[in-house]
């Protein structure tokens, strides 16, 4: 039995306005396939459940349709929504164990659909007991009450409840949510003998671990839209959609290698209410209420994509109009660039100094938002592959397409608009500023060349601001030092401050710690890191160290004689090596080889 | 659980209706005794006439103004609630806080101590307390504030019980703070919704018994009070005086219990009803 | 019947909720149990009063004690139950003796013996004759077990000459002897009570055997009712009504309209409304007195002067006006009802006079302050005055007589704390001497003159709390013991004057008014009830005379 | 070792009490002024003179001390009522049945129709009939037991004239038993309407306030969820949660059985257990009140103990400490 949910609309009314919870949703859950419903708390998960049992409260409006096979389950009555319920569709809710009736025990409460649908009080209970024991609850726990029960036997006692009219449709809200590793893979083992039984399973956590074992697909839900439909198996490989890295990015997986990293920005909630127009009449419309939004007189209706305040590779017509879903591969995306956006791209680049063929003609893309380390011995290429990506150095051969624009067009007729959008941190601190400045004019080079900001105030504005994202201290003493006078870090970190002065869009980094010491290039690197997620930069790492590339990055490329051996996810790359060199660079980078091989091209 | 009283409450109509009905009596029991023509005790008007010009409500069987008795009785009243109220109140919190917090042996002596209280029957208490002492008001309002204390001790000890377990008491304690900081700093001031729900029904109580008690003649007939005034009245049922003698007093004790109970219902809504678990 | 057929389905429907809220315990056998009630009502027909012969009297006490000699309550209405079964000597009509038991009795001074010839007819009511030995076995078993209602003190022995009759010879001349004894003691039969060592105790039903109309049959404490079924072979004839019902009811006015009684009690007030109902009012002789008891032993009251300033400083005519309405009259100082025929009419009034009250204060050495009370050795005159509800003949009445009286008092100068407590305690406290001014009250001033020593002096009165135990004044203990022993009627008029004047003079206690008592009673059931002149037996102001039930 | 401490503790402390109970309905009427003799004679028509009183009062004197008392009390003979001339529990046993008739019905039925309203209502939360109905529940509550017992004497019985006005049955109509039951019924309904109305408000409220916050918890929509039916949702559920605080009260309530109605037993002239002690007091008539006395005490001690075992039943979380 398929359930089909089309342009599923709920919102929450209140006193005077209403909290939107699901915005036009349409979903599918097939028998015999596990559909995950993934996103952060309060973006909807809950209320799609119980929508679909239609339990919602009394305060909830819903438009909209959801159809059980051929028969539309949307706006039944009471008695109608009854015969559905449990027979058809049970639910496993997310409550533990105030989900059970505090003064009756285990097995009366799961044996009471039995009962209550005429089967013999004394058939319902051993039906029950029976259950319950398949779910590895023994006939002495059964009888417990709720509050003499642990949370691993109340999850496996919710399951049995919602199985013992042996249902079509199976809704799972967190059902491993706080439960021990035991329980867990016990509860794994039995949903997936429910698939192969043939039942149609929606899974809603926040667990993504889970999510990418067990679903056949996922969608990804945030504030009430879905982001992206992405088969179970790319969620950690290929996320399309910027907010579904940035999910992936934030989970814990046990094989995760990079440092967690959350989401820029809160989460808010939408409000919609009406106001009255000109014409008189109140219209109910949309409204972003974000936890420090003040609703000044007007309010800004929230065109556009939601994920656009917190998204990196957020453009300007993605706050405009209404964003709908389009393929990307074997995915369907909610976002006008199409899930996540290149913002570099070098087709067959290549660069040689007089006879040192520098850099093979190489192909390598850069997403928005994401870390790219370029790994490789001295002298492998990379320095010269990240100059180029800079700007700094002209290739012979090849284009560079840096936000969907050729470079070297752009870099001709305009440098001006395309130097603020790329940073670039160069090794040696002290050399790559000059030592007549002070640390304020430092900082400022970027904005007095530019000239965009004329009036001091602001250009002071901006430095104390960078300056303060690089957690220096901002007194005017400290401002009207020289670099000299800085150790190696601070000058390091003056340096990025010059580079995000502008807020740009890539950060070139060249092997930026390696010349301090590892305390402060551990406290530099976690600033950097930080650095990148509050400002939502997509930044390309060198570096000769692929244990500290494992730290840092999403993806790895592992460069060896000017060309580019093999690229991958961090993990992947890291735990499954498939060069030789990159085997080589993991053995060093453990001591275990100490002996190192030739470098064969 | 902090909650914003003062916009929740204000919105209430309940709690506007209670509150606006208790002032207006308050008022006429404060300011009444000035504005009212003639004094209560003043014995020389020809008895049991009907509402006249002069005596708005006519006179009772002793020759008294009614309206203005109706007053002073209204005031004795009040007085009397308000003293039984706030004295079964102050008794029952300290006893309650003092089980809870104590816990074991002394807890059971205390509970059963407020067995014992309300195992004794009131009426021959009262009787009693009216042989030896001068029945003044307030002594029998401490009276009954004596017989009332054991449900409202019930009641703070279970809260509090339940809030000793808490984790911020806990916190406290291994912050070395001693028994009497935490009753005063923790305690007490959580309490407060259950003391505003006790004292209202202490007071709501208290006006029930004595209007009561006076009925059964074991009140002073010197003393005006609500109670009394009815006695009296009825005592004449056969003459139809009851719209301008029966009336006014139990209108009036009616108002003054129904203010009470509707400040007590209100409260108990925006304050934490899981309160009501708990009695 | 729809109403029926909802309540059984509201019946069934709450308790399917109620199985639902304990869905694990079965109660099949509840709601089975329910039904069944539900349809054996409309069964039932409406309960009607058997009109027949019956009489109904309300009460509001209605607990009065079972109706033999020694269970009643020691007070007028349990005496009245007992007279319906048990028979006197003599009986009094509306004004005057008239024979019950005995149909001839006369009185020899020199033997100092009544004799008495006995009605042949009378039976007891298992059927055996009355005859002379009973009734002296009667005095003799009361001289044994005394009957408190009686003081048989002035009686020597008695005995029976013949059959039917009986002489009764006294140890002294006894002048209330008649209506003491002879109108007031029950006789018993001997079969019955010889064997009884304990009356007290003796609650047998043949402690009921009497020779009078009716036979007592039932009594429900807790109810305070009583049942009385009429005696066939009553040597007076059958009684007019088959059965005689008392029963309690808080609101007699309400009982006699809605038609649940035939006779009630009923306040002055509710007269002329009763009447427009069409029930017949009859009004009491002024039998019962409210009055002031003053501690004589007590400074500043020991001085009679004092004690008579009080009597001025008091107006009973507001009194009358304020508390009562006018329903009462005001009392003669002399202590017997001015409607007694041994009434002294010239008993010093002591009419309403507070200069004169102010004059007698001041004359004992105390003086005005500024606040307006008097003063001796800086002293304040301060005294407290009790009131507590009495009961008025059976009816429970809070008045305002102590706070007009407070008021009264203040205005000469007394500053009055008014003090009102339950009546029990305040008995107690009059009893022990523990007091300064008491509101008190009593009947018997209609009746015997007998009453002056009971209510005067400490000898014959030492356990009544309204009695002012006063015997300061040697003249006025002689002429009390005299009047005990004054057979011949003139002569005991002249000593019961003498008796008022001085009473009036000592003024130990200040008589204030008659309350007006009244009944009503339903004229149809055709029984005309009345007030006995004098009271019932020895002065009991009640209106349920037997002999409106016989004649 | 440990279940035995966890019991014995609490039935020692009750035992106690029970013992201070006792203690106190012997001590405390015996503290009464004046006494039985005084009562009775003081004020009759009968005057006694100095012998004849110290006579009596030998005779009514209460010579037993407490340990005597206890005896007494322990070979159930409660002694003997000097007023009645019965035996106490003779006495107590007539009145009985009527207290347990009013009172009993009427808490019972307070409580019932206050539990099913307070649920109806609060499933209904927000609907005008909720407001209407708690708007009305809450006015009631305002009206003391002593005004309504007079209106509905006033109105009923002398106005209307539809029930008698006093007394709890016709005294000696000889009715068929049928005939009888309606004429209790009769006299039993004003009072009882009017304790029903100084009962109910309090109820109803209590259970609505109960069942709204029941209703918010998770296990109701995990029942809706598993297709009952509303009414069992409604009862099984929810309101099997809300029922404690409503017993405690009925408990409580229900210990106050013989003082509480005094007031409505005076106007209805009912012939209660209130009624009858309050005369014994008034009459100083020491075994008949002692015996009420003790009866009332253990009437809250049973009414405790059954509580506690009535908790753990209804709320199986309910440790034996609350």
């Amino acid at each position: 039995m398929t359930i089909q949910i089309k342009d599923l609309t709920i919102y929450y009314q209140d006193l005077d306005h209403a909290l939107l919870a699901l915005d036009r949703l349409d979903l599918a859950l097939h028998p015999g396939k596990i559909t995950a419903l993934v996103g952060e708390s309060g973006s909807g998960k809950t209320t799609l459940g119980k929508a679909v049992m239609g339990l919602l409260p009394k305060n909830a409006r819903a438009e909209g349709s959801i159809s059980l096979g051929r028969t539309q389950i949307m706006g039944l009555d009471e008695p109608g929504m009854n015969q559905v319920r449990w027979s058809q569709i049970a639910m496993v809710f997310q409550n533990g164990a105030a989900s059970l009736n505090p003064v009756h025990n285990l097995a009366d409460q799961v044996a009471e659909p039995l009962v209550q649908k005429g089967i013999g009080r004394t058939k319902a209970m051993a039906a029950a007991r029976d259950l319950l024991a398949r779910m590895g609850i023994d006939a002495e726990q059964a009888a417990r009450y709720p509050h003499e029960l642990s949370g691993g036997q109340i999850q496996r006692g919710l399951l049995a409840m919602s199985l013992i009219l042996d249902p079509q449709v199976l809704i799972l809200d967190e059902p491993t949510a706080a439960l021990d590793a035991m329980t867990k893979v016990f509860i794994t083992r039995v949903i997936q003998d429910l698939r192969r039984a043939g039942k149609t399973i929606l899974l809603i956590t926040h667990d993504l671990d889970l999510a990418r074992n067990l679903a056949d697909d996922i969608a990804v839900l945030y504030l009430g839209r879905i982001m992206e439909h992405l088969p179970g198996t790319d969620l950690v490989d290929r996320p399309c959609h910027p907010y579904t890295l940035a999910l992936v990015r934030a989970f814990p997986f046990m094989d995760g290698m990079r440092e967690l990293g959350g989401i820029r920005g809160d989460a808010f909630f939408r409000m919609v209410h009406a106001h009255a127009q000109e014409d008189g009449r109140t219209h109910a419309h949309v409204h972003v209420a974000a936890p420090d939004a003040v609703h000044q007189g007007g309010h800004a209706p929230p065109q556009g994509c939601l994920f656009q305040p917190r998204c990196t590779q957020a453009v300007l017509d993605c706050s405009f109009g209404d964003i709908d879903v389009t393929a990307c591969g074997t995915h369907q995306v909610r976002c006008i660039r199409g899930g996540i956006a290149r913002i570099l791209s070098f087709e067959k680049v290549a660069k040689s100094f007089g006879k040192v063929k520098a850099l093979a003609p190489t192909d390598l893309t850069l997403m928005a938002g994401e870390v790219f380390c370029l790994v490789g011995e001295t002298g492998s290429g990379k320095s010269t592959l990240a100059a180029i990506a800079a700007g700094a150095v002209i290739p012979d051969q090849g284009r560079r397409i840096f936000q969907d624009r050729d470079m070297d067009t752009w870099m001709k007729t305009d440098f001006a608009s395309l130097a603020p959008k790329i940073g670039m941190i160069y090794q040696n601190p002290a050399e790559s500023v000059s030592h007549r400045l002070t640390v304020f004019d430092i900082v400022a080079e970027p904005l007095h060349i530019q000239q965009q900001e004329g009036d001091p105030e602001k250009i002071r504005a901006r430095v104390l601001a960078a300056l303060a994202d690089v957690r220096l201290s901002t007194a005017p003493e400290f401002l009207k030092r020289y670099p000299h006078e800085l150790n190696m870090g601070a000058v390091q970190r003056v340096c990025i401050a010059r580079a995000l002065v502008h807020a740009p869009d890539l950060l070139i980094a060249d092997e930026p710690t390696s010349a301090l010491d590892p305390s402060v290039q551990a406290k530099v690197l976690k600033m950097l890191l930080s650095l990148q997620i509050e400002k939502g930069l997509t930044m390309l790492f060198v570096t000769h160290d692929i244990g500290l590339a494992r730290k840092v990055a999403d993806r790895i490329g592992v460069m060896a004689n000017g060309t580019i051996m093999e690229t991958g996810a961090a993990a992947r790359i890291v735990n499954h090596p498939e060069q030789a060199c990159t085997k080589m660079l993991i053995n060093s980078a453990r001591g275990q080889d100490t002996r190192s091989p030739g470098i064969h091209p | 659980m902090h909650l914003d009283m003062g916009g929740q409450i204000g919105k209430d109509p309940w709690f506007i209706t209670g509150i606006s009905i208790l002032l207006l009596l308050g008022f006429l029991a404060v300011a009444g005794p000035f504005l009212v023509p003639y004094d209560p005790y003043d014995i020389s008007f020809s008895p049991l006439d009907p509402p006249s010009a002069d005596h708005w409500l006519g006179t009772n069987d002793g020759g008294m103004d009614i309206l203005s008795e109706l007053v002073f009785s209204l005031r004795n009243t009040v007085i009397f609630g308000i003293t039984a109220g706030t004295a079964g109140l102050v008794l029952g919190v300290i006893t309650g806080l003092f089980s809870a917090w104590a816990g074991g042996w002394a807890d059971q002596v205390v509970m059963r101590l407020a067995d014992v209280v309300l195992a004794l029957p009131s009426v021959m208490v009262l009787i009693l307390l009216a042989a030896f002492f001068q029945p003044s008001p307030v002594v029998l309002a401490l009276a009954l504030a004596c017989l009332a204390w054991p449900t409202t001790a019930r009641g703070v000890r279970a809260q509090a019980l339940t809030l000793k377990n808490s984790l911020h008491i806990k916190a406290a304690q291994r912050m070395g703070g001693s028994g009497r900081y935490i009753i005063a700093r923790h305690l007490m001031p959580e309490l407060f919704p259950l003391y505003l729900i006790n004292f209202a029904a202490k007071t709501r109580m208290a006006v029930f018994m004595e209007a009561s008690l006076a009925f059964l003649g074991l009140f002073d007939p010197g003393e005006k009070s609500l109670g009394l005034m009815i006695n009296y009245a009825l005592q004449y049922y056969y003459l139809d005086i009851w719209y301008n003698w029966l009336m006014p007093p139990i209108l009036l004790l009616s108002l003054l219990i129904m203010g009470a109970t509707f400040v007590t219902v209100s409260l108990e809504k925006i304050f934490d009803p899981r309160l009501r678990k708990t009695v | 019947m729809h109403i029926a057929d909802f309540s059984r389905k509201l019946l069934q429907n709450s308790l399917a909720c109620l199985k639902e809220t304990f869905f694990p315990v079965r109660i099949h056998w509840l709601a089975a149990m329910v039904l069944t009630v539900v349809f054996m009502v409309p069964h039932i027909g409406f309960p009607g009063l058997s009109p027949g012969s019956e009489i109904r009297i309300a009460d509001s006490k209605g607990d009065w004690g079972y109706p033999n000699p020694f269970r009643h309550y020691p007070r007028g209405p349990g005496y009245v139950r007992m007279s319906w079964v048990f028979d006197t000597l003599v009986w009094k009509d509306k004004n005057r003796y008239v024979p019950a038991l005995a149909d001839t009795w006369s009185y020899d001074p020199d033997t100092k013996a009544f004799s008495f010839t006995l009605n042949p007819r009378a039976k007891w009511h298992d059927g055996r004759p009355v005859t002379a030995q009973d009734v002296a076995f009667t005095i003799s078993y009361f001289k044994q077990h005394p009957y408190r209602w009686i003081s048989t003190h002035a009686l020597d022995r008695a005995e029976a000459k013949d059959e039917h009759t009986v002489v009764i010879y006294l140890s002294m001349p006894y002048a209330p002897f008649l209506s003491d004894i002879g109108g007031t003691m029950p006789v018993l039969p001997q079969h019955i009570w010889e064997t009884v060592t304990d009356p007290l105790v003796f609650d047998d039903p043949s402690a009921f055997i009497g020779s009078g109309p009716y036979l007592f049959k039932d009594f429900n404490k807790t109810q305070g009712t009583y049942l009385f079924e009429a005696f066939p072979d009553y040597y007076q004839g059958v009684p007019k009504k088959e059965r005689l019902v008392y029963v309690r009811s808080g609101k007699p006015m309400m009982s006699l309209i809605t038609g649940q009684v035939d006779l009630a009690n009923i306040r002055p007030d509710m007269a002329e409304h009763l009447q427009k109902k069409g029930l017949t009012i009859i009004e009491n002789e002024h039998g019962w007195n409210k009055k002031i008891m003053i501690n004589h032993k007590k400074a500043p009251f020991t001085d009679p002067v004092f004690r008579r300033a009080l009597a001025y400083a008091i107006n009973r005519q507001e009194i009358i006006d304020k508390a009562h309405r006018g329903f009462a009259t005001a009392a003669s100082h002399g202590l017997l009802s001015i409607d007694h025929d041994m009434y002294n009419p010239d008993t010093p009034p002591y009419s309403w006079n507070p200069q004169k009250a102010k004059q007698m204060i001041a004359s004992l050495g105390w003086a005005k302050g500024q606040d307006g009370f008097f003063h001796k050795h800086g002293q304040v005159l301060e005294i407290e005055l009790i009131a507590s509800n009495l009961t008025v003949a059976g009816e429970r009445v809070a008045d305002r007589d102590g706070e007009i009286i407070k008021k009264q008092l203040t205005d000469i100068g007394i500053r009055v704390h008014l003090r009102n407590q339950e009546q029990t305690t305040t008995d107690s406290r009059v009893k022990n001497w523990d007091f300064d001014l008491a509101i008190s009250g009593h009947g018997g001033i209609a009746g015997d003159p007998r009453i002056l020593s009971e209510m005067i002096s400490p000898v014959y009165g030492a356990g009544s709390v309204n009695s002012a135990r006063f015997d300061d004044s040697p003249e006025l203990n002689r002429l009390l013991e005299a009047q005990m022993a004054e057979m011949d009627p003139d002569r005991r008029k002249q000593i019961v004057f003498k008796i008022q004047k001085l009473y009036a003079h000592q003024m130990p206690a200040i008589s204030l008014y008659y309350p007006h008592t009244m009944a009503a009673f339903n004229q149809d059931r055709d029984i005309t009830w009345f007030y006995t002149k004098g009271g019932i037996s020895k002065g009991i102001p009640i209106p349920q005379n037997k002999i409106s039930l016989i004649r | 070792m440990h279940i035995w401490k966890k019991w014995l503790t609490p039935v020692l402390v009750y035992l106690s009490a029970a013992l201070v109970m006792a203690y106190a309905s012997f001590r405390l009427p015996t503290l009464l002024p004046g006494d039985f003799v005084t009562a009775m004679y003081a004020g009759s028509d009968v005057t006694l003179n100095a012998e004849q009183e110290a006579s009596l009062r030998s005779f009514y004197q209460d010579t037993q001390g407490f340990p005597e008392y206890l005896h007494n009390l322990a070979t159930l003979d409660w002694g003997y009522s000097h007023a009645f001339m019965a035996p106490v529990s003779q006495l107590f046993l007539q009145a009985l049945p009527w207290t347990l008739l009013l009172m009993g019905t009427a808490h019972v039925l307070s409580t019932l129709l206050g539990f099913f309203l307070g649920v109806e209502a609060a499933w209904r939360r927000g609907s005008l009939m909720e407001k209407a109905g708690v708007g009305m529940m809450t006015v009631l509550e305002g009206i003391p037991e002593i005004c309504s017992g007079v209106l509905l004497l006033l109105v009923f019985a002398l106005s209307l004239g539809w029930f008698p006005a006093a007394g709890a049955q016709m005294a000696y109509a000889d009715h068929t038993t049928g005939q009888w039951l309606v004429d209790v019924a009769l006299h039993l309904t004003l009072p009882l309407a009017t304790l029903i109305l100084a009962y109910l408000p309090g109820n109803f409220l209590l259970a609505r306030a109960g069942m709204v916050m029941v209703l918010e918890s998770f296990f109701v929509v995990t029942a809706r969820a598993k297709g009952l039916p509303p009414r069992r949702v409604r009862y099984a559920h929810a309101a099997r949660n809300a029922l404690l605080p409503l017993v405690t009260r009925f408990g409580l309530r229900f210990a106050f059985m013989i003082t509480g109605a005094l007031v409505v037993e005076t106007i209805f002239s009912y012939p209660g257990l209130g009624t009858l002690l309050f005369n014994a007091i008034a009459m100083r008539d020491l075994p008949l009140v002692q015996g009420i006395v003790l009866f009332s005490a253990i009437m809250v001690l049973v009414a405790n103990l059954g509580m506690e075992y009535v908790y753990t039943l209804l709320d199986p979380r309910v440790g034996h400490a609350s």
